[in-house]
């Protein structure tokens, strides 16, 4: 059954068909979210059998050839990334539909639905004009799951991100023309062999790579990335800060790493690199001194955002494992850390950094969840952040360089300095008990599922290892 | 080859005015959404005109295409800004009447 | 006679001490406690008892009494211990129980040294039987008992550092080496020198050698009366018996080292003499006697360095003095206590005759075994050419100061014949009786005279014996005649001499270390403040972040977004191009 | 999946399992978590002994999970971990049925007894390590499992104390992360071997094996409390009596010293070691933490600072053996891993005892307490002599094979600093006893509440860890005893 049927495509169109039948349907939309939800769970779960199986699985979409049609390649990469999105996404969404109903559960669920379908179809695109497309797609999605409680500083944050990714997009698209322009064919491969160092591709590389930087957060560029986190429901800057906030980084790394494989660890890597680890100390140290947990989740992601660039300078499949394990675990991780902070925000009232005094023994699950998730922000074994540092510190001492190593092992130990705090809550003594609201159930349970994930990836490494040898630079 | 110069080089000329209005010292929404439509005209100009580059040869149809999906895109995106300005302003004026300004929340 | 003789000379006394920790068996264990050393006499007694070897237990356990030397020392170790352990049950009222287990972990201790087969077996024991002692001079609690007893523990952990030294360079790798080649190892190892002066250093602590005996004359007043017996009878002479073993008598000639030991022997001999008359409490003047006693068996010692072939003539000598010293020794510290329960009339005169036996034995009158020692000492001396004049006058003049010693410690010791008459109690005159016997049997049977054909008889015998003795009489006639005559008492130094001073210093080092542990506090406190400033290192990084987070308030604004992504996208255009 | 390839995961498992079991017992179910408690530890013990008789017969039990490409988590028992599972594994029970009595009536039972067991569990992981990777995961998850005993009580001085250890643990982890991973870029992964795992091919890399070698013995001395990195110790002496008895005189301080010693002698090997000469600082540094630890010892008035400093000495103990070259200093240095051990968890539990009994916490106020307690006081003066170094107690052997190994390696000036060392601990220690025993009481004891002078749960444990550590020092010949041992790993790493 798997052999042919195109599970690549419907993991696209299932999430797609569920979003527009909820809208349509309105009053059966929950029931149609979690069937849409199962039905692309197990087509990703398919391809990504496929994948492990068979290698890069690959379909013309109206079966148009390379040059002009867009196909969609699931290679490593593209299946690590759809199974991220597949385990995070849901789970997160499951808190939605716990909730008992109501429009604005309809309308998470229907966003996140057209978010889920953006992503999947970002992460098999193997054409640079439908990655344009496709990640256009996730910021609507995004804006929309920003706004959706119509708060009026989530409101202005949205618009903010939304302005900033359009024009980060607008300098991506002028990119890809010009690389139209030179090369006469948009598909990622066929780009690889045709481009030649000339200065339209290096206009047209640093275009699309300065606008991917803006639309990715990363630091300097990171000023919109705290506001839209703090201001937005938790659930939403899980799903942002876990999935959504990856997707310019996938489209970056294929440009890189399918287009222009040369430039990899020359001086403009090296660039983004230091971009990079200036991100994790300037996160990491606002991350110490805010005083709200949601502020510091954002500024911890910043960080961790940072690591990802390392990959750029070093190039090598160390440092491509490591930085796909950076991505795959912070998702967790801090999707985990998100939704632990609303439900001790649900039950305190605020989220700011005392909250967690006196709550931890009567919601045992959610201090169990913030431990594990922490370990694996910081990077302690038997986290999969450790992993994710042991390859990137791994990969920078085998090239010679090893100063990012340092920065990667500085940055573990900063993340220690703004996690412990959050964790020192469960220990501080409580002069008076306050009395906490009812807080969701199932959100506890949800937070637990995604630490015991990011904890999982610590422990079973080689078969995602394996997965990413598939990637173009194994 | 020198007319594909001149439309690439107005291109670029209108996709930096745009990025010039996006950018610039206003205070109003509006003006910012503009900037970027402009930016997007730049660039869709430079698609069309990579469409004929030799004088002699058949159009080639592929950029059309990239720039009718490109002019979709950028339209609903225009379409959700103004939508969330003027929530944004709605909301404004039920807690302070001060001009819509677009200076987020410390 | 199979080896388990020895094992239970060992292991009686410390299954009896652990008894006492339970408080059912406690009475059981006090009752038997005094005859906790009679395996020992028992395995001193049989001639050919082979060695006890256990591997498993403290790095090679080894227990023998292979040559003669070792069992005669454990006959009068075992004697003392058990006359002291019976006149101790008499007289020991106060805190019995924590007596009796430091009285039977020391004498465990003791009688293990002394069976040691090796160095190690022999440190373990050795170290058991000093640290248990403290308990014995500790016993009064009183802040005299505190300041012997730490001046005590303090001198002999000091003088065991340099024996662990002294024994780990001379073991080197062989970690349990047998006491058989242990001369040998020493006479041979590169650090020849150090070892030897650590050992007679390290062993010096116990034995009391001039300016290391600080503890001695502190110590013997506070300890209860069967407790300094047996601390100066047996503990001392361990120290005797270490040197036998350790330094190389006759196996290397040892002149420069031999010469000086004998030196040294001879001053702390002269030393103990001068100052112990000195004295006002009779257990100090007894201390410094046996202070003194020990300077003369060391220069013995020293001979047998000096000259090899006079090595087993040196041995025997001290093998035979120590049993003579510990004997006597022993009958005058329990005479004194006996001296001071008795009143006036017959029961003070038989005491004072008793002490008057046991104090011409010590100072070598003729017809006691002190003399036999004596002439033991004086052949071993004049055995060489060269010196054989000045140290025979020299041993004399020793006599003469023990004799004054005597005459010292009787005149403060003897009863006072016109007190109301009170005997003392049988349970302390009777075994002090039986240990004036055993110490003149010392003097008369045959098997155990060093040399059996030395004739107590005779007038030259009589005469070299006796005029020493009869001057230190007439000195000391004269010398209080004179006193009185002049109307003031004696001058007195007080117990420990050199201590004195030494606490002195000790005190104003000690003020000094309080001095420096207050500075060292506020050195403290101002640690605290520079780690409170280390602590500013996080406020500089605290600050470092407040100025991050107002550079990253400002960066909020979208005129500067677009200026820095402008500024990438040249950055990476120039990177890229060139 | 052969008993030989189970049996160390299961000696893991066996304190991993209960303790997430803990967490989520009831606060209120005291019966079933104390019978879950010393289950365990019963099972435990007997698993170690099963794998001591069989490593003794020259079995080898090896457990090897893959976990990354070139690289996998390896669980060893080779003599050396032996040694360490054995100590960690009896005390872990003596400790628990301490903590089960200690902590009567005090609220987080079950938390504290989870992360207890967590904390045993990683112990184990770090002493059957099999290479540095697995080495440094067991390391950090200590780390972890330690925090919460650390901060139980939950006052502020916990906390601050908390934040304290973590500030050192966490960078002390870092710095050793950081060599591992460049040892692992630089020589490929390598597990540790006997004689040293490094190729001869990596005698050229000289520079980078420096760097390493600092890094990792920096990392490691954190925990080993070396001096500049041992302020941490005195401070986490505001946890619970138990706490500092089983992790701060055993699992955690032992920990680093341990670690040290497989960096020098089971990836570096002791000539290539002594070849770089980094041995020489390390036990010139050792040396001087030895002093200045029991000079601190000397200054401080409360009990259990005092032994922490005490401990800081004493762990160097274990560091200077292993920096001299030479069977014999290594001997020293790895029997003094148990015997410290013994020793210290006896004197924190009578500690633990006093402060928990009479409420003394001050050492002046020791004075005639050997009347009222004299159990627990007669359990401390056997740990206070070996401390010392007085035989028969255990701390004599170690000083007796340190001085030899400090001799043959023609290394006097080591016996002065253990000399030195002796008479400052006896300084610190002997007026202790003194007081104890021969001074008369300041003021009159609170009568005992039961019949025995302290809860049993406490007194038990106490009795039979000063009478180990006693048997130990007597019974050393035995081939199964702690020296036995360490001969046998000396012979191994240093056979020709």
């Amino acid at each position: 059954m798997s052999g042919t049927t195109p599970w690549i495509s419907w993991t696209i169109l299932a999430p797609l068909a569920g979003a527009t039948l909820s809208v349509l349907v309105a009053r059966r939309a929950v029931p149609i979210a979690v069937i849409a939800s199962a039905a692309t769970i197990v087509s990703v779960a398919a391809t990504v059998g496929q994948v492990a199986s068979a290698g890069a699985v690959s379909s013309a979409a109206g079966a148009w050839g390379a040059p002009l049609g867009i196909t969609l390649r699931a290679d490593g990469f593209g299946a690590l990334m759809l199974a991220t999105f597949g385990v995070v996404g849901p789970l997160v969404s499951l808190q939605a539909i716990g909730r008992r109903g109501g429009p604005r559960a309809r309308r998470f669920l229907v966003l996140w639905l057209f978010a889920w379908a953006s992503l999947n179809a970002l992460a098999l695109s193997a054409d640079v004009f439908n990655l344009y497309v496709t990640v256009e797609l996730v910021t609507l999605a995004a804006v929309g799951l920003i706004v959706v409680e119509r708060d009026r500083r989530a409101l202005a944050a949205g618009l903010r991100y939304l302005l900033l990714s359009l024009v980060g997009s607008l300098f991506y698209l002028m990119g890809v023309a010009l690389l139209y322009a030179a090369t006469a064919t948009l598909d990622t491969e066929l780009l690889g062999e045709r481009v030649t160092p000339e200065p339209a591709s290096w206009t047209a590389l640093a275009l699309m790579t300065a606008g991917l930087c803006l639309k990715a957060g990363l630091c300097p560029l990171h000023a919109w990335v705290p506001p839209a986190y703090t201001s937005a429901p938790p659930a939403v800057s899980a799903l942002l800060s876990g999935l959504i906030g990856k997707a310019p980084y996938v489209v970056l790394v294929r440009l890189w790493v399918e287009v222009f494989p040369g430039s990899l660890g020359g001086g403009a890597a090296r660039l983004l690199g230091a971009l990079g680890a200036l991100g994790i100390f300037w996160g990491s140290l606002l991350a110490l001194r805010a005083r709200r947990l949601k502020r510091v989740l954002a500024y911890s992601s910043v960080a961790h955002v940072g690591y990802l660039f390392l990959f750029f300078p070093l190039g090598t499949a160390g440092a491509w494992a490591g930085a796909a394990y950076v991505a795959v675990s912070h998702a967790a991780a801090s999707a985990s850390m998100f939704m632990a902070v609303e439900v001790v925000e649900r039950s305190v009232g605020h989220d700011m950094l005392d909250a967690t005094k006196g709550v931890a023994h009567r919601r045992p699950l959610t201090f169990v969840a913030l431990g594990l998730a922490g370990m694996s922000l910081m990077g302690l074994p038997p986290s999969g952040g450790f992993v994710a540092k042991w390859l990137l510190a791994r990969a920078a001492l085998e090239r010679g360089e090893w100063w990012w190593a340092a920065v990667v092992i500085a940055g573990g130990l900063l993340s220690a300095g703004y996690v412990f705090p959050i964790l020192r809550g469960a220990f501080a003594p409580q002069r008076r008990s306050p009395e906490l609201r009812r807080a969701p159930r199932h959100a506890e349970l949800v937070s637990l599922s995604l630490a015991v994930v990011a904890l999982a990836l610590g422990l079973i490494p080689l078969r995602l290892m394996a997965l990413l040898k598939l990637a173009g630079r194994s | 080859m020198s007319v594909w110069m001149l439309y690439g080089a107005a291109a670029i000329g209108v996709f930096s005015a745009g990025v010039f209005g996006a950018f610039g010292a206003t205070t109003h929404v509006v003006r910012r959404v503009l900037g970027v439509n402009i930016m997007g005209g730049g660039v869709f100009l430079l698609l069309v005109a990579s469409a004929r580059r030799a004088p002699s040869a058949i159009p080639d149809p592929v950029p059309h295409a990239l720039v009718l999906t490109g002019i979709v895109i950028s339209v609903s995106a225009t379409a959700l800004a103004m939508a969330i300005a003027r929530a944004l302003s709605v909301t404004r004026e039920r807690d302070s009447p001060a001009p819509p300004r677009d200076e987020p929340p410390r | 006679m199979t080896s388990i003789g020895i094992v239970l000379a060992v292991i009686v006394p410390l299954t009896l001490a652990a008894a006492l920790g339970a408080v059912a068996l406690r009475p059981l264990a006090a009752r038997l406690a005094p005859w906790a050393p009679l395996p020992a006499l028992v395995s001193s007694l049989a001639d050919q008892t082979p060695a006890f070897e256990l591997d498993a237990a403290l790095l090679g356990l080894r227990l023998g009494a292979p040559d003669p030397a070792t069992r005669a020392f454990l006959a009068f170790t075992a004697v003392l211990w058990l006359l002291a352990g019976t006149f101790a049950r008499a007289y020991v009222g106060a805190h019995a129980c924590s007596f009796w287990f430091f009285f039977l972990v020391t004498m465990a201790g003791n009688v293990g040294a002394i069976l040691a087969g090796s160095v190690a077996t022999f440190y373990v024991f050795y170290a058991v039987m000093t640290f248990a002692a403290y308990g014995l001079v500790v016993h009064e609690r009183s802040d005299a008992a505190r300041r012997a007893a730490r001046t005590y523990l303090v001198m002999a952990l000091g003088g065991e550092i340099l024996l662990l030294a002294a024994f780990l360079l001379v073991v080197r790798e062989r970690i349990d080496l047998p006491f058989g080649d242990v001369p040998v190892s020493v006479a041979r190892s590169p650090h020849r020198g150090v070892i030897c002066a650590f050992l007679v250093v390290g062993f010096g602590v116990k034995a009391g050698l001039v300016l290391l005996h600080l503890w001695l004359p502190l110590a013997h007043p506070v300890a209860p009366s069967p407790a300094s017996a047996v601390l100066s009878g047996t503990i001392i002479e361990v120290a005797l018996l270490a040197w036998l073993r350790f330094l190389p008598l006759g196996v290397a000639p040892l002149p420069g080292l031999g010469l000086s030991l004998a030196a040294v022997g001879f001053v702390t001999a002269f030393y103990g003499a001068v100052v112990g008359v000195l004295q006002v409490d009779p257990k100090v003047v007894l201390a410094y006697s046996s202070v003194s006693q020990m300077g003369l068996a060391v220069v013995a010692a020293g001979a047998g360095l000096a000259a090899p072939a006079a090595a087993p003539a040196a041995t025997a000598a001290i093998v035979f003095f120590a049993s003579h010293h510990a004997m006597a020794k022993g009958s005058l510290f329990l005479g004194a206590a006996v001296a001071r329960e008795t009143g006036g009339g017959w029961p003070a005169r038989l005491v004072t005759l008793g002490l008057l036996v046991a104090a011409l034995a010590i100072a070598g009158a003729p017809f006691t075994s002190g003399a036999l020692a004596k002439a033991a000492l004086k052949d071993v001396l004049t055995a060489p050419s060269r010196g054989a004049g000045a140290s025979a006058a020299l041993l004399s003049v020793a006599a003469i100061g023990s004799t004054l010693l005597m005459v010292r410690f009787l005149s403060l010791a003897a009863p006072a014949a016109d007190a109301e008459e009170r005997g003392p109690r049988a349970g302390l005159w009777v075994p002090w009786l039986v240990l004036l016997a055993s110490g003149s049997a010392l003097a008369f049977h045959p098997g155990l005279r060093p040399d059996p054909r030395a004739a107590l008889v005779g007038w030259g015998a009589l005469w070299s014996g006796g005029w020493p003795l009869l001057a230190g009489v007439a000195l000391a006639v004269a010398a209080s005649a004179v006193l009185r005559r002049l109307g003031r008492a004696a001058p007195t130094v007080p117990p420990g001499d050199v201590l004195v001073f030494v606490e002195a210093a000790v005190f104003e080092s000690r003020r000094g270390i309080v001095d420096a542990r207050r500075r060292a506090r506020r050195a403290r406190r101002r640690l605290q403040a520079e780690a409170a400033r280390r602590l500013r290192l996080g406020r500089r990084v605290a600050r470092l972040s407040a100025r991050l987070q107002r550079v990253d308030g400002r960066l909020a604004d979208l005129e500067k977004v677009g200026v820095l992504l402008l500024g990438l996208f040249a950055a990476l255009l120039f990177l890229l191009v060139d | 999946m052969t008993l030989e390839t189970t049996l160390p995961l299961w000696v893991l498992l066996t304190s991993l399992i209960p303790g997430v079991l803990l967490f989520f017992l009831p606060e209120r179910r005291h019966g079933v978590r104390t019978t879950i408690n010393i289950s365990a530890a019963c099972a435990k013990l007997a698993l170690t002994a099963v794998m001591v008789r069989g490593v003794y017969a020259g079995r080898r039990y090896e457990t090897r999970i893959p976990f990354l490409a070139d690289v996998d988590i390896l669980l060893r028992a080779d003599p050396f971990a032996l040694l360490f599972v054995t100590l960690s594994a009896a005390l872990w029970l003596a400790t628990t049925a301490y903590a089960v009595g200690y902590l009567e009536g005090s609220p987080h039972r079950s938390r504290f007894f989870g992360f207890f067991s967590l904390c045993v569990a990683s112990t184990m992981g770090i002493a059957l390590a099999g290479n540095l990777l697995t080495f440094f995961v067991f390391y950090e998850m200590l780390t972890i499992t330690t925090y919460p005993l650390v901060v139980h009580r939950g006052t502020i001085e916990a906390l601050r104390a908390g934040d304290v250890y973590l500030r050192y643990t966490i960078g002390g982890g870092a710095v050793f992360l950081a060599g591992v991973v460049l040892i692992y870029s630089l020589l490929g992964p390598l597990d540790f071997v006997e004689r040293g795992a490094l190729p001869l091919a990596a005698r050229e890399h000289r520079v980078a094996l420096v760097v390493a070698f600092v890094l990792l013995v920096g990392g490691l001395a954190v925990k080993a409390a070396l001096f500049p990195l041992h302020r941490w110790l005195p401070e986490a002496m505001v946890a619970p009596a138990p706490v500092s008895a089983l992790l701060h005189a055993v699992a955690v301080v032992k920990a680093g010293a341990f670690g040290i010693t497989r960096v020098v002698y089971d990836v570096y090997g002791v000539r290539l070691a002594h070849e770089l000469g980094v041995m020489r600082p390390l036990a010139i540094l050792a040396a001087f933490t030895i002093v200045y630890g029991s000079v601190q010892a000397l200054t401080q008035r409360d009990l259990k600072r005092r032994l922490a400093y005490s401990t800081v000495s004493q762990i160097s103990y274990i560091v200077l053996g292993v920096a001299i070259f030479g069977t014999l200093s290594t001997i020293g240095g790895i029997v003094h891993l148990v015997h410290q051990g013994l020793m210290k968890v006896t004197l924190f539990f009578c500690a633990g005892n006093l402060a928990e009994e009479l409420g003394i916490h001050e050492v002046s106020a020791l004075r005639g307490v050997g009347r009222r307690m004299p159990l627990t006081m007669g359990a401390f003066t056997v740990g206070a002599l070996g401390m010392i170094g007085v035989p028969p107690v255990a701390g004599w052997i170690t000083k007796w094979y340190l001085g030899l190994g400090a001799f043959t390696a023609g290394e006097p000036w080591v016996v002065a600093v253990l000399g030195a060392s002796a008479l400052l601990n006896a300084a610190y220690f002997l007026p202790l006893v003194y007081d104890a025993w021969f001074a008369a009481p300041a003021s009159v004891w609170r009568a005992p509440s039961g019949r025995a002078e302290v809860n049993l749960w406490l007194l038990v444990p106490t009795l039979t860890t000063a009478a180990l550590s006693l048997a130990v020092g007597v019974f050393a010949g035995f081939d199964f005893s702690p020296l036995g041992w360490a001969k046998l790993i000396a012979r191994r790493e240093f056979a020709e």
